[in-house]
């Protein structure tokens, strides 16, 4: 099949999705008890399609992000299913889950310089990552391949032997970029990717991590506080907040016409060239180590409504495709009696905040 | 951005060559300030009770004491550059010869040391480190902790009281009466080095009874710069295997035992290298004690003994020659480091 | 009152492993040591220089015995006496040296790192170079002087141990203070118009001298040795002056190929296990302030099965 | 309203702010400088009263110590800033000290920004502190007043927290609440939002729009996001490598941007309208090294519209090689590779770059190659000449300009494309504008290095013979080699240096244009190092241990 097909199809959504995940869950141990960063995700991703995972900082987009890399500290637990290729990562062995990254599952990082060895040269790096998932290759493929990788993230093959140290931020972050994707993985994690970046440099690596289905045919789950990222870079997008996802969609579906409160809000608040007056959200983000009954948003929430400060809302079907979770979109059938009363919430003070 | 900011290999050694001299300097000039200014007159002190006032006069004299302060340092300078360390004392020697017939001894001591506790440190720092928290862990610390935390004279009291008899070890001096006597005889002694020489004779007899000799100070003094390895290593491994390139590497499904060698450990054993050159200084110090311990005949020895006998030129000569061995060392340290870590160079 | 005694704690409450109890039996040890060195009066039971009793001369080298605990040596010492009395000397002399090394390596290197220029790089000269010599030839060296000046005192040995350990801390100060006068706070205290000196007093020394109690107590540690060291050289304080351990170990070199082990054994096992207290205390502390090494105590995760809709 | 007025409080002439970088250990020793960055080089800017003046622009644009500048944390290294009239270089420390009262600064990493070790109270109470206020409890009613007007209320709640336990956008309120306790007219705003939460940052910018219009401020608000300039900002001053690039009123800069590089940043915001395109033709590398910026304008390297005229260089010519080279297959590069050989030299920056390893027709050739692949690419514009020397070419850039900030509609850009308007509505203000700064001055062949190199050569090759006459004469008397046997270190070490001194000399002497002359310079110092190094080391050669006594009682004491 031509990349070009797969491409249009890929946009169809028609195809088995690379990556499954179904109701993951990561907790972390602290010493006041375990935050519930990630708590009931589900979500799929078809191949050669960017899902952008946008939020506030201490959502657990991040964890997620890390807990399908299986990169987690120590203390920390998930389950849950992720079905790739037909089978479960998380219920696998460790070494066999281990064996999939990197060459099936890449990962790119926030802080690229810090992510390379620095007494390695790259090409030390591309012929280890190389050699440790095709054997069979001589020193001279290898070379090829890296080069290759490389080449198309605008470095010039002059600076294969250089160490990291040697390069600009922007260059690093090609490296890493390079690094995750030499071997072909058909889905890659990229964790705010160019959060350290300057504006025009940032822009470049959108523009590469949007040519990625191009040149690749890679799934991407990128990570990303900037909701202007998102709508430049993904096909489609998943809103989180306090460990859920609470709506997803096509990003132009739900840019224009938001159906959580929250999406609504985060768009309001955010800052662009097209604001003319500031708004935000009251409050802060719950702890996770006991977060709120039912739906989490609701202490913030402008429109909560009595049933959501009791049950956990649905996660329904979007009108115009994708899912959302919340009680004013329904199920009707569920609001027990007098629950769509409007909320009495407690005051929210102007300090009260992340 | 800074792509080829300022420098390269060649000129960062050069730099770090350059550099030497000032910092001798320095180092001669604190042993200057310290032996020669603070303490008065090093003539009576040494010698009052021998001499009478006249003839003390006439020792100030020759050695320049007289001279005003500015002058006696300009004189000590050109005297070190020359390698002129002058005459002790107490015995009339030839200090560059006393460094000479003894330097030898301590270095072989030293490094023998050194060797030990890089064979025996290293690896056990490494896997204290890499199974944090685990009871080996706990083990091998307790281990380098007790083995810095013993006195060298209290650990050579130990060998010699205890394990010297059993494995029949000699527990004083660097080698044989015989060895010593039938090297001299024979001309033997073309470096002044004991080790170098008999390994130079091919003699397997003196090889053996030299090597006898060295192993329980040898022992003594490597255990004590174990402890610190040990500790250098363990804690240089715990920050590397948390840093964002070892995950970097998990990610991209590099196995984890190449992973750990490749990424952590070698990181690990570069700023440990680093210190190195300081422990070397530990371990001079510390072959002071040992030689003590096991009247083995080399410069720490002779130190102590010159410390007893007041005599300030031999002294002052003898701290020279380490103070100079140590920034020759720390520079080549810097250089290795240089080599192996590229970052240093710019 | 009790937010100190809270911040006393956090070592403890922080933590969890081996740092834990690192500092736990670190602490233990050296309270012991500290206990007999104030009481040493009382719980030794003869003078540490006392040959005779009730008009009754100790045995020369008797094996330990119910009067002699540990023995005597050929001075006709009790060893016992000698031991604890040690502790009294070590620890005296390492305090005052510490305290010397604070007072004077600690504003010299928040001064040094803060000014910068001239004054920093020939000082930072000085120091690297003393810092690179051998400590204990140094502290033979120094020794060897100020005994000439001072006799053989506790202050002459403490004096000497400053020497060498004065750089460590001018050292850490000084670097901490080259960082932390890169950090915003302080240049939002110039900002706001704080003169230096403000800036080094409530901007910059309560953050640099966090990491003084580590070195301070590895170097106790340190310090405990070359005080013996130069004890066994002869260096340090003369018998008679004071029970030092190092010194008496000397002493006990020439009896260990008679079969006398008991006037070598305690005090070397007594150097043994101070070092190796402070060490644990030093050690642990440093697993616990410093982030990169710390393991912070996690409470298990329990992931409760799913609740069904 | 009668703010933003038009009274100038803040005024800063032809501002430049250079820093010495730090060169190796030896040179840190010695207290040399191994180059200067021109953090803020000749800026000209005049705050009006009420007024909120945007500096926008990426990492390493000047604009943070801009504002550094303004309060004396940055020492101005040229120019002048009046505040009120008042010339903040004539200040003494303490009265400088004192003026900070008037002008405070919101930083951008609050958690950085606060003393962990004080408290909430201490913190904002000790801006109070160290004017003066010596009592607590007036402090204290200060402190709850101003954190009460920045909305950390209940006060109580917060006065003994440590920063710890606040949440970012706490922590910035504590940092505004400073700032504003003493008072001040002029508030230096360092990126305040851009280390917040999204949903934060609102928040914190209504709150300083609050202030603002509560204490009367007037803001230099440092970012380099657009979008909340555009919204935050009366006038906007868009700075590029120390530079001040574009200025004018901040409706005209987004309506209408002049200068390339504002266009490139206002194309580059992500922006959360899904009916956008993702920009395709951004500007390509990254921001230059600051030490040794690029020829002519800074911007042209990334430059889509630049011209012939804007400063070609050797730096350029390499990012268009290599730039060609991935686009190339294996094969390819590795045949132009070999006729080109390497390029690491053309990053010291001259408009006189030779390339070519195998040839002059093929290096032509490899060039035409390159040139057909983008034959648009403006810097063909820029070479005047390429001529054969040697086994290669040497490529002859044209002499760029560097364009001066020039009055262009109601905005000011520095842009070549931007030629003179001369009749503007604020005529008196362009009069002060900066002439334009001549080319990039061609070295002229001595620099201090090169003279220090000189000196401390030629001194250490010759100052042993000199120290050691005696004994060189002893030793011709003798005529026996053998008789001495000590080593002459301070020969080997004077070789040593003289030898450094003099390759340092040979292959970086003169400055940027390597005068031949300098190179026999340090050709004779470097034989001479090599002379003396013989010197010294034929003495050690010839020492033998059987012979070791001393011969000679008038240098041995």
């Amino acid at each position: 099949m031509s990349i070009e097909m797969s491409n249009a199809m890929s946009l169809e959504m028609s195809r088995e999705p690379v990556i499954s995940a179904r109701d993951v869950r990561v907790w972390y141990g602290t010493t006041r008890g375990a935050i519930r960063a990630v708590d009931g995700v589900s979500f799929d991703l078809a191949p050669g399609e960017t899902l952008g995972l946008v939020g506030e900082s201490g959502c657990g987009k991040s964890t997620l992000g890390r807990g399908l890399m299986g990169l987690l500290p120590k203390g920390a637990k998930r389950d849950g299913e992720v079905w790739f290729e037909g089978k479960d990562i998380l219920s696998m062995r460790p070494k066999d889950s281990y064996r999939l990254r990197g060459s099936h599952l890449g990962m790119i990082f926030q802080e690229p310089l810090t992510r390379l060895n620095p007494l390695m040269r790259i090409s030390d790096h591309f012929q280890e990552s190389i050699k440790q998932h095709d054997p069979s290759l001589t020193k001279d493929e290898i070379k090829q391949r890296a080069l290759d990788a490389l080449r198309l993230m605008g470095i010039p093959p002059t600076r294969y032997r250089s160490y990291p140290h040697e390069f600009s931020g922007g260059m690093r972050q090609r490296l890493m970029i390079a690094m995750a994707l030499v071997l072909k993985p058909s889905f890659v994690v990229a964790d705010e990717p160019t959060t350290a970046l300057d504006v025009l440099v940032e822009a470049q690596i959108v523009q590469i991590l949007n040519d990625l289905r191009r040149n690749f045919n890679t799934s991407l789950l990128l990570i990303t506080h900037n909701v202007g990222i998102v709508a430049e870079a993904c096909d489609r997008v998943a809103v989180m907040y306090a460990g859920r996802i609470v709506e997803q969609g096509r990003v132009a579906d739900v840019f224009e016409n938001p159906q959580h409160p929250y999406t609504r809000e985060l768009l309001r608040s955010t800052i662009s060239l097209r604001t003319t007056g500031l708004n935000f959200i009251p409050g802060a983000p719950p702890d996770l180590v006991d977060p709120p009954d039912g739906c989490r948003f609701h202490p913030r929430c402008p429109e909560a409504m009595a049933v959501c400060a009791t049950r956990n809302p649905v996660n329904i079907e979007r009108p115009r495709g994708g899912r959302v979770e919340c009680w004013l979109v329904g199920p009707e059938d569920e609001i027990p009696p007098g629950g769509k009363q409007r909320l009495k919430q407690e005051e929210l003070t102007v300090a009260d905040e992340a | 951005m800074t792509r080829f900011a300022s420098g390269s290999l060649p000129r960062y050694i050069l730099q770090r060559v350059l550099l030497v001299l000032p910092m001798i300097w320095v180092i001669l000039t604190l042993v200057f300030v310290v032996l020669r200014v603070a303490p008065g007159d090093p003539v009576s002190a040494a010698l009052g009770d021998r001499l009478d006032d006249e003839a003390l006069d006439q020792r100030r004299e020759a050695l320049g004491f007289n001279d005003p302060i500015v002058v006696q340092y300009w004189d000590y300078l050109v005297s070190v550059v020359r390698l002129d360390f002058g005459t002790t004392f107490s015995d009339n020697q030839d200090v560059l010869e006393v460094v000479r017939d003894n330097g030898g001894a301590t270095l072989s001591l030293t490094l023998a040391a050194f060797v030990i506790a890089l064979l025996v440190g290293i690896p056990l720092g490494l896997i204290a480190g890499r199974y944090r928290d685990t009871v080996p862990d706990v083990l091998i610390r307790l281990f380098g902790i007790l083995s810095y935390a013993a006195p060298i004279f209290f650990v050579g009291y130990l060998l010699q009281a205890y394990v010297a008899g059993p494995l029949g070890l000699p527990t004083s001096g660097a080698a044989g009466v015989e060895t010593v006597f039938y090297m001299e005889r024979d001309g033997l002694n073309r470096t002044h080095i004991l080790l170098i020489d008999v390994f130079l004779s091919g003699n397997s007899y003196y090889i053996e009874d030299v090597l006898k000799h060295l192993a329980l100070p040898a022992v003594t003094l490597g255990l004590l710069i174990c402890g610190v390895f040990i500790r250098l290593v363990r804690v240089n491994i715990l920050q590397t295997m948390q840093s964002d390139y070892v995950e970097a590497a998990e990610a991209r499904g590099i196995a984890p035992t190449k992973v750990t060698w490749r990424h952590a450990f070698r990181n690990a054993l570069v700023p440990v290298i680093t210190v190195i050159g300081l422990q070397f200084a530990l371990l001079l110090g510390g072959a002071v004690l040992t030689e003590t311990t096991f009247n083995w005949p080399g410069l720490g020895d002779k130190l102590v003994g010159y410390i007893n006998e007041r005599d300030y030129v031999a002294v002052q000569g003898i701290v020279t020659v380490f103070a100079v061995a140590v920034v020759v060392i720390s520079v080549v340290v810097d250089i290795v480091n240089a080599l192996i870590d590229p970052r240093v160079r710019y | 009152m009790r937010k100190v005694l809270r911040a006393m704690a956090k070592p403890f409450t922080d933590t969890t492993g081996t740092a834990r109890w690192m500092l736990v039996a670190g602490i233990v040890i050296t309270a012991i040591f500290v206990i007999c060195a104030i009481f040493a009066p009382l719980l030794a039971p003869y003078g540490f220089a006392q040959a005779s009793a009730e008009g009754v001369r100790f045995p020369k080298a008797g094996p330990p015995s119910g009067d002699h605990l540990f023995g005597t040596d050929r001075l006709f010492f009790d060893v016992f006496s000698r031991t604890i009395w040690g502790a009294r000397t070590a620890i005296q002399v390492v305090l005052l040296s510490i305290l010397i090394c604070v007072v004077v390596g600690v504003p010299l290197g928040l001064v040094s790192g803060y000014y910068g220029g001239w004054f920093d790089r020939i000082l930072l000269l000085v120091m690297d170079a003393l810092f690179a010599f051998p400590s204990f030839l140094l502290a033979i060296v120094f020794s060897f002087l100020l005994t000439d000046i001072l006799g053989g005192s506790v202050l002459a040995v403490a004096l000497s141990l400053s020497a060498i350990y004065i750089p460590q801390y001018y050292r850490v100060v000084r670097n901490t203070t080259v960082s932390a006068k890169e950090a915003t706070y302080v240049e939002a205290a110039r900002a706001i118009g704080a003169s230096d000196f403000v800036i080094m007093r409530r901007y910059l020394f309560q953050n640099v001298v966090q990491s003084v109690p580590v070195i301070g107590t590895l170097n106790a540690a340190d310090a405990i040795l070359t005080l013996a060291g130069l004890g066994f050289l002869g260096l340090g304080i003369q018998s008679t002056d004071a029970a030092e351990w190092g010194h008496d170990l000397n002493r006990a070199l020439e009896d260990a190929g008679s079969g006398v082990w008991w006037t070598g054994l305690y005090p070397g096992l007594a150097i043994v296990l101070l070092v190796t207290g402070l060490t644990l205390v030093g050690e642990g502390l440093n697993e616990t302030i410093n982030p990169t090494l710390r393991v912070r105590r996690l409470l298990p995760v329990h992931m409760p099965a799913r609740e069904e809709r | 309203m009668a703010w933003p007025s038009t009274e100038p409080i803040v005024d800063i002439r032809d501002l430049s702010v250079h820093y010495g970088l730090r060169g190796g250990s030896l040179a840190r020793l010695i207290g040399s400088d191994a180059g200067t960055v021109k953090a803020v080089d000749g800026i000209n800017l005049t705050l009006r009263r009420g007024e909120v003046v945007g500096l926008v622009g990426e990492s390493g644009s000047g604009k943070s110590t801009l504002g550094r500048a303004l309060l004396g944390l940055a020492p101005a290294t040229e120019g002048s800033i009046e505040f009120e009239g008042q010339d903040l270089a004539d200040l003494s420390g303490r009265r400088l000290r004192a003026l900070r009262r008037d002008i405070q600064m919101v930083f951008q990493d609050p958690s950085a920004a606060l003393n962990p070790a004080m408290t909430v109270e201490e913190a904002v109470g000790d801006a109070l502190r160290v004017h003066g206020m010596r009592s607590a409890s007036e402090r204290r009613t200060k402190v709850i007043d101003a954190l009460e007007r920045v909305g950390l209320s209940p006060v109580e709640l917060f006065l003994e927290k440590y920063p710890r336990d606040l949440s970012g956008g706490q922590k910035q309120r504590v940092v505004l609440a400073r700032a504003i306790i003493t008072g001040p007219s002029v508030l230096v705003a360092d990126e305040p939002i851009s280390m917040l939460d999204m949903s934060v940052r609102a928040k914190i910018l209504q709150l300083m729009l609050d202030l603002k219009q509560d204490l009367g401020l007037t803001y230099v608000y440092i970012t380099h996001d657009l979008a909340s300039a555009k919204f935050f900002c009366d006038r906007i001053a868009i700075m590029y490598l120390g530079r001040v690039v574009e200025i004018g009123p901040t409706e005209e800069i987004f309506a209408n941007p002049r200068h390339p590089y504002t266009k490139a940043l206002l194309r580059a915001i992500p922006d959360p309208d899904p009916g956008r395109q993702l920009p395709r033709d951004l500007p390509r590398g990254e921001v230059p090294d600051a030490a040794s910026p690029p020829f002519g304008c800074a911007f042209h390297p990334r430059c889509n519209e630049a011209t012939p005229i804007c400063g070609w260089e050797s730096r350029d010519l390499r990012a268009l090689i290599e730039g060609h080279w991935t686009r190339r297959s294996a094969e390819e590069y590795a045949g132009e590779r070999s006729i080109v050989g390497d390029l690491d030299h053309l990053d010291k920056p001259t408009t006189g770059a030779t390339i070519g390893s195998a040839g002059s027709a093929e290096t032509r050739v490899f060039l035409d190659r390159v040139r057909a692949e983008k034959p648009d690419e403006p810097i063909w514009g820029g070479i005047d000449a390429i001529n054969d020397v040697g086994s290669g070419v040497r490529v002859q850039f044209r002499e760029g300009v560097d364009p001066a900030l020039r009055r262009a509609g109601e905005v000011q850009v520095a842009c070549v494309l931007y030629p003179d308007e001369p009749t503007g509505v604020e005529a008196a203000e362009s009069d002060r504008d900066r002439p334009p700064p001549p080319p990039e001055p061609v070295s002229a062949g001595i620099n201090r290095r090169t003279v220090g190199l000189t000196v401390v050569g030629l001194i250490a090759a010759l100052l042993p013979f000199v120290a050691f006459a005696g004994i060189t004469r002893e030793f011709v008397q003798n005529g026996v080699l053998t008789s001495y046997s000590r080593i002459n270190v301070l020969g080997i070490l004077g070789g040593v240096v003289a030898f450094g001194c003099g390759w340092a000399l040979l292959t970086k002497g003169g400055g940027a244009e390597r005068a031949p002359w300098w190179k026999a310079v340090g050709v004779v110092v470097a034989l001479l190092g090599v002379l003396q190094f013989l010197h010294g080391s034929s003495l050690l050669v010839a020492v033998s241990p059987c012979q070791s006594e001393r011969v000679d009682s008038t240098w041995c004491r």
